[in-house]
């Protein structure tokens, strides 16, 4: 897109830049910020109906689609509080910094081939680590609301997500390892053809640890039945017990932003990201790699597929959220330090082990070979990693260091 | 069901504590037996711990001031004037209940203001430390041996015991009108 | 703190070379913008009095210098500068912070003495510092530092013993396993101070006290004299009511 | 003597010290049931001491009864327990006919066994929902309000009121039924007996409920009776003892006729356990659980009840009989009668001067009792534990604070 500001455009290259990046970062902001008030709008519709009841019907003609701009409204109309005890400047930023960290992940996220904000070949931990920084604004919020159910809310929130980096760590590993990249473009390409080939279905070992991460992920979100830094029954609110109007609205929006980042993320490491279970541009002979109006519509399709799969994922954490009741602290941490990380390490281990006896998977020809694609770095004849690769076969593969050593 | 073990029963709480019995209605709705005020711990520990009939749970402690403030009226009552306890009992295994009554003076040393004093039951009921700081609070009697006698109901600087019948609601309370 | 502060300040500060405004360079701006931030918020850190508010710049003075990191192309080093220091260290810092929040450790106040120790130590170190970098030759030029390549891979390779510095022949290290030794080394000492982190915060302590039970069916008789003394004081099975209930008492 | 408490499994032996810190939880919190509030001395997340204070909804009802005549303060009972009013409204009745040595006619008598055990199933109902609130989750609170609408609605046929009905009252009832309800309550049972099953599934048998109820605030079965708890509070912790099989004559005789089994553990089962789900193996008698799960049984053993009571009910002729005149003077003496309402065994004492308006109208109230248990339960447990061991005792304030 920069190429052609400046070829066909002819703006400055500064300037190309600067619209290329502020477009990129407006579309961004603009889906997010938009899917999440379509989220809270969902999450009312499937709650009432989960619960036997209509949700809004009202506002904006039918279905009350609307409602969640006329909550927004409200919000904007209502009074700023802020206890007197509060430390001022940490209770204002609190709530940014959450967001800032839940929307600050998306720029790596991709969405279909080549529609990703910032390329990076370490995609994979970026999103982890920025996902991390989110519980820093709840912490935070926690400390300077001066309350004691903001304190507790924001010390259960530190101890549950700092626990639970961990075996979410060892489940996003997995797909990393069978990719060989933690790219995350590389990884949904190494899926891509038939859902037999999503790393879902890779190994039973995978298939165990998707679901790992999916416990870990709505660990990680704070989402029912994990909810406990604003477990309503004990803690009033938790963190945001003494947050009102848009500060508190920021928060909300931070949670429906992490929530659909680690279903697309799930989507992407595990769901053969924007590949649908049909290769359908495949059988049509269209390819998404070329730049031409075809390629762009496989593209656009692909997108479609991976927000779908992430909508999907985020619909069912609505569900479990309105049907199970909440975990108590120790029950969660026990969840994650004798269960999920214990059998994420050990799936981590079968996978790997599967990977080096049977890449092939038990079906031989069902998948593609595992060289195929490989990280764009390695793809050009001039990368220098590609020439000293130890193996001279211009595919970087493990090489046992018993092997190296004369 | 209620106590229909007759005299035999109550001929051992009189052996066993001579003199703790006052009184005894048996005919009544719901028999009772009267208790000196002084020795009412002692009566429930005897009840619930040496009694043939164990009375393991105390249900209810009520207090009832029998006091007519209109003198005109007080003339004409046939009964004394005083603050009278009244304890339900009840043993589950069984199934029997007993009522156990206490007369007070409604103010020790008739001295208006200071509180009537009875031992306290917590010591034989655990279940009996709120039944009697509600009667402390609402009726004004005054439970020694309690662990925390303090109001229950009322906020703790709240003026005067509502249930006695000569109780003045205060004018106001922390600058709200209560009449 | 202090030290370290002003050391990720004066790293910051380093090479920041101020192009001229008529290329308006994206990297460069973004690299001023990370580094102002970075020094910035690691002064705040030093001049703040509240523990909380001291992580929270350190955390954005982090986060910028893991900016930085990305500018410079070490995205690997960025992320994990994210995802340790300020993801892992800080929240457990102001989580510790909030566990035993208590005012005199919540807000420290540095004297005139200590400031000026601080001063001299900070300076020396920033001197160094700046000697070091600027004795380094290809680095007082701008742009003569090459295009970067992805760093993950060949970090990971080599951290699995990978040589992928290709070491000219002859030279010693030829034939030698790489970074795995050392990786190995560093990952054991981690486990052993892990274990030796949950042993010592494992401090003996018996369990809560908790008031003896009344059991009316397994109480002994009482005899008539006790009966006596029952409602005269206070009740031996009923719970004290304050004190003697809360949890703990040393190991 | 001690020994139950030695190995505890509730102890939980930690060891990093963190700074001890009130907590008010309450009067105003969403777990609270009202206006309860718990003073919490908490290390961290460990409880290790609660402090309850009420009042906060006192309203002076026993003050009032001494200045009302005994049929005016029928609707000051009904704002006790307001979620079982119809159970309130029935005991003062019932105490006050005790005194009079009246009798009910025989319609009455089934027509009150019918509400009686109605007003049960509405008041177990958002107690169990209330509880899947206190261990957060909201959907069956929902499904819990959808059946109790629709007693309120036969409430509402029947006397006018939603909430406070004051419709049994001293002598009998204040109106018959209107045509056609008997029909529509027992389409309602039709409806909601297998319903039942929905809430085993989202709440009695499920993983995390049993997590979070089994085990916890386990009371001895002499604890229970040394506080004088009752109810389900009570038979949860195996105490066999159920008022309307075991109280006053005068009560029980409503009962006359009537099969019913009470819902208590008894060499490890429960009566009818083959309709239930199983006891989960965590389970202990006396916690959270059982607690909880005698309440889904008497749900029950109530449509049960009321069943028999609709067939008793047509089947007499005549009418309800007249209530007493609110002017009614009421004898010299005392009686004191407890039934057994939705929360415990609620008492109400009465002592009459041979005026109309009684000398003193004392209730002894049920949540009052099994409130008082909360600080010795709630001892060295975590915060998420003590909504679920105060919602497992299923108090309302109103009755507490009266």
């Amino acid at each position: 897109m920069v190429e052609y500001l400046i070829d066909r455009v002819g703006l400055p290259g500064w300037l190309a830049w600067t619209a290329a990046a502020a477009l990129a970062a407006v579309l961004i902001l603009n889906v997010i910020a938009g899917g999440a008030l379509v989220f809270i709008w969902a999450e009312r519709k499937i709650a009432a109906r989960i619960q036997d009841r209509l949700g809004p019907t009202r506002t904006g003609g039918k279905f009350g689609w609307l409602q969640s701009l006329a909550d927004g409204i409200k919000l904007l109309a209502k009074e700023d509080l802020m206890p007197d005890g509060a430390d001022g400047m940490l209770f204002r930023l609190a709530p940014y910094v959450s967001f800032c960290a839940s929307f600050c992940a998306f720029i790596a996220l991709p969405f279909a081939f080549d529609f990703v904000g910032l390329r990076l070949n370490v995609a994979v931990f970026f999103v982890v680590a920025v996902l991390g920084l989110e519980v820093f604004g709840v912490i935070l919020a926690g400390y300077a609301s001066a309350s004691k159910w903001s304190l507790f809310g924001s010390m259960r929130e530190a101890a549950q997500v700092v626990s639970y980096e961990v075996p979410l760590g060892m489940c996003v590993v997995v797909p990393v390892m069978l990719a060989g990249s933690m790219d995350m473009v590389t990884i949904a390409e190494k899926q891509a053809g038939w859902f037999w080939n999503w790393y879902l279905f890779h190994d039973p070992f995978t298939f165990v640890i998707f679901w790992v991460y999916v416990t870990c992920a709505v660990a990680s979100v704070n989402r029912a039945p994990f909810d406990l830094a604003e477990a309503e029954s004990e803690l009033v609110a938790g963190f945001h017990t003494e947050y009102s109007g848009l500060r508190w609205s920021f928060f909300f929006m931070a949670e429906y932003g992490s929530m659909f980042l680690v279903s697309a993320m799930a989507a992407v490491l595990f769901l053969g990201g924007w590949n649908g279970p049909v290769p359908l541009a495949t059988l049509a002979g269209l390819s998404e790699g070329t730049g031409d109006t075809a390629g762009y519509l496989v593209r656009l399709l692909g997108m479609v597929n991976l927000l779908g799969k992430a909508t999907l994922g985020v619909l069912v954490m609505m569900w479990i959220r309105w049907t199970l009741p909440r975990l108590r602290i120790d029950q969660v941490m026990t969840t994650c330090l004798k269960y999920c990380t214990p059998i994420a390490a050990v799936m981590f281990a079968g996978a790997m082990l599967w990977q080096l006896f049977l890449p092939g998977g038990l079906v031989p020809g069902m998948r593609r070979p595992a060289g195929e694609i490989r990280e764009g770095w390695l793809e050009g004849p001039g990368g220098r990693a590609a020439a000293s690769a130890p193996t001279g076969s211009g595919d970087l593969v493990l090489v046992p260091a018993a092997q190296v050593r004369p | 069901m209620q106590v229909t073990r007759g005299p035999g029963f109550l001929d051992q709480l009189d052996a066993a504590l001579p003199g703790a019995v006052t009184g005894r209605n048996l005919e009544a709705l719901d028999p009772w037996i009267e208790v000196a005020p002084g020795r009412i711990a002692e009566v429930c520990h005897w009840l619930k711990r040496s009694s043939p009939v164990r009375f393991d749970s105390l249900e209810c402690i009520t207090a009832v001031d029998w006091h007519e403030p209109d003198p005109k009226k007080a003339a004409k009552v046939s009964w004394q004037p005083r603050i009278e306890l009244v304890y339900h009992l009840w043993s589950t295994p069984a199934r029997v209940s007993l009522v156990l009554k206490c007369g007070l003076p409604r103010w020790k040393d008739d001295q208006p203001g200071s509180l009537p004093e009875l031992p306290s039951v917590t010591g034989v009921w655990r279940g009996a430390d709120w039944h009697e700081r509600e009667v402390y609070d609402l009726s004004g009697v005054w439970f020694t041996g309690h662990p925390d006698l303090r109001r229950i109901l009322c906020p703790e600087d709240w003026e005067g015991h509502p249930l006695r019948k000569d109780y003045v609601q205060p004018v106001e309370y922390h600058g709200i009108r209560n009449r | 703190m202090i030290g370290a502060a002003v050391a990720v300040a004066s790293t910051s500060c380093l090479g920041a070379v101020v192009p001229p405004l008529a290329v308006l360079d994206w990297h460069a701006v973004f690299f001023m913008l990370f580094a102002a931030a970075a020094c910035g918020c690691a002064l705040a850190v030093v001049l703040a009095d509240n523990v909380v508010r001291m992580a929270f710049y350190l955390v954005l003075s982090l986060g910028a210098t893991a900016g930085l990191f990305f500018l410079a192309g070490a995205e690997f080093v960025g992320a994990m500068q994210l995802m340790i220091y300020v993801g892992g260290t800080l929240v457990l810092l102001v989580f510790g912070v909030m566990l035993t929040a208590q005012a005199p450790f919540v807000s420290i106040k540095t004297s005139a003495g200590e400031k000026a120790v601080a001063g001299l130590l900070g300076g020396a170190l920033l001197t160094l510092l700046l000697v070091a970098a600027l004795s380094v030759e290809p680095w007082r030029r701008p742009g003569s530092v090459g295009p970067t390549e992805p760093s993950a891979t060949p970090l990971g390779m080599a951290l699995v013993g990978v040589r992928v510095d290709e070491p000219p022949a002859g030279s010693p290290a030829v034939g030698r396993s790489g970074y795995l030794l050392p990786f190995e080394i560093i990952s054991v000492h981690l486990l052993v101070v892990l274990v030796a982190a949950a042993y010592l915060a494992r401090a003996k302590r018996r369990k809560t006290p908790r008031p003896v039970e009344m059991v009316a069916s397994v109480e002994p008789p009482v005899s008539v004299a006790e009966h006596a003394a029952i409602g005269r004081e206070a009740p031996a099975g009923a719970p004290a009511r304050s004190g003697s209930v809360l949890v703990g008492g040393g190991s | 003597m001690a020994s139950i408490l030695d190995d505890d499994p509730r102890i939980i032996e930690f060891d990093v010290r963190t700074d001890e810190m009130l907590v008010n939880m309450g009067p105003q919190h969403p777990s609270t049931h009202g206006v309860l509030r718990l003073v919490l001395r908490t290390d961290g997340e460990i409880v290790s001491e609660v402090e309850p204070h009420i009042g906060y909804l006192h309203r002076c009802a026993e003050k009032i009864g001494e200045n009302l005549t005994a049929r005016q303060w029928i609707p000051y009972t009904d704002r006790m327990d307001y979620l079982a009013a119809m159970n309130m409204n029935l005991g003062w009745s019932l105490a006050v006919e005790k005194l009079m040595k009246y009798e009910v006619s025989e319609k009455a008598r089934h027509l009150r066994v019918l509400i009686a055990e109605l007003g049960r199933i509405a008041s177990h109902l958002v107690g169990m929902g209330a509880y899947g609130l206190d261990l957060g989750t909201f959907s069956p609170f929902l499904y819990a309000f959808r059946e109790r609408e629709r007693i309120l609605d036969l409430f509402e046929e029947a006397c006018g009121a939603r909430l406070t009905y004051s419709y049994i009252t001293v002598g009998g009832l204040t109106a018959d039924l209107p045509p056609g309800w008997l029909q529509r309550c027992e389409a309602f049972l039709d409806q909601f007996e297998p319903v039942i099953k929905e809430y085993h599934a989202l709440l009695t048998t499920n993983a995390i409920f049993v997590k979070r109820t089994a085990n916890i605030g386990v009371m001895s079965r002499e604890m229970a009776i040394d506080y004088g708890c009752s109810g389900p509070v009570l038979r949860g912790s195996g105490v066999d003892q159920d008022l309307r099989r075991d109280g006053e004559a005068i009560y029980t005789a409503m009962y006359d006729g009537y099969a019913f089994e009470v819902a208590v553990m008894k060499n490890g089962r429960y009566p009818r356990d083959h309709e239930y789900p199983p006891v989960p193996p965590d389970a202990v008698i006396g916690d959270c659980w059982h607690r909880f799960f005698v309440r889904m049984i008497e749900v029950v053993q109530s449509m049960d009840l009321v069943r028999q009571a609709i067939d008793r009910y047509s089947a007499c002729k005549g009418t309800i009989g007249e209530p007493l005149k609110l002017t009614e003077k009421i004898p010299a003496g005392d009686a004191y009668l407890e039934t057994e309402c939705p929360k415990g065994q609620m008492g109400f004492y009465v002592v009459g001067d041979g005026t109309a308006i009684p000398w003193r109208a004392r209730a002894r109230s049920s949540s009052f009792s099994n409130l008082s248990v909360t600080a010795d339960l709630c001892r060295g447990c975590l915060i998420a534990d003590v909504p679920a061991i105060v919602g497992s005792l299923d108090i309302v304030m109103g009755e507490i604070d009266r």
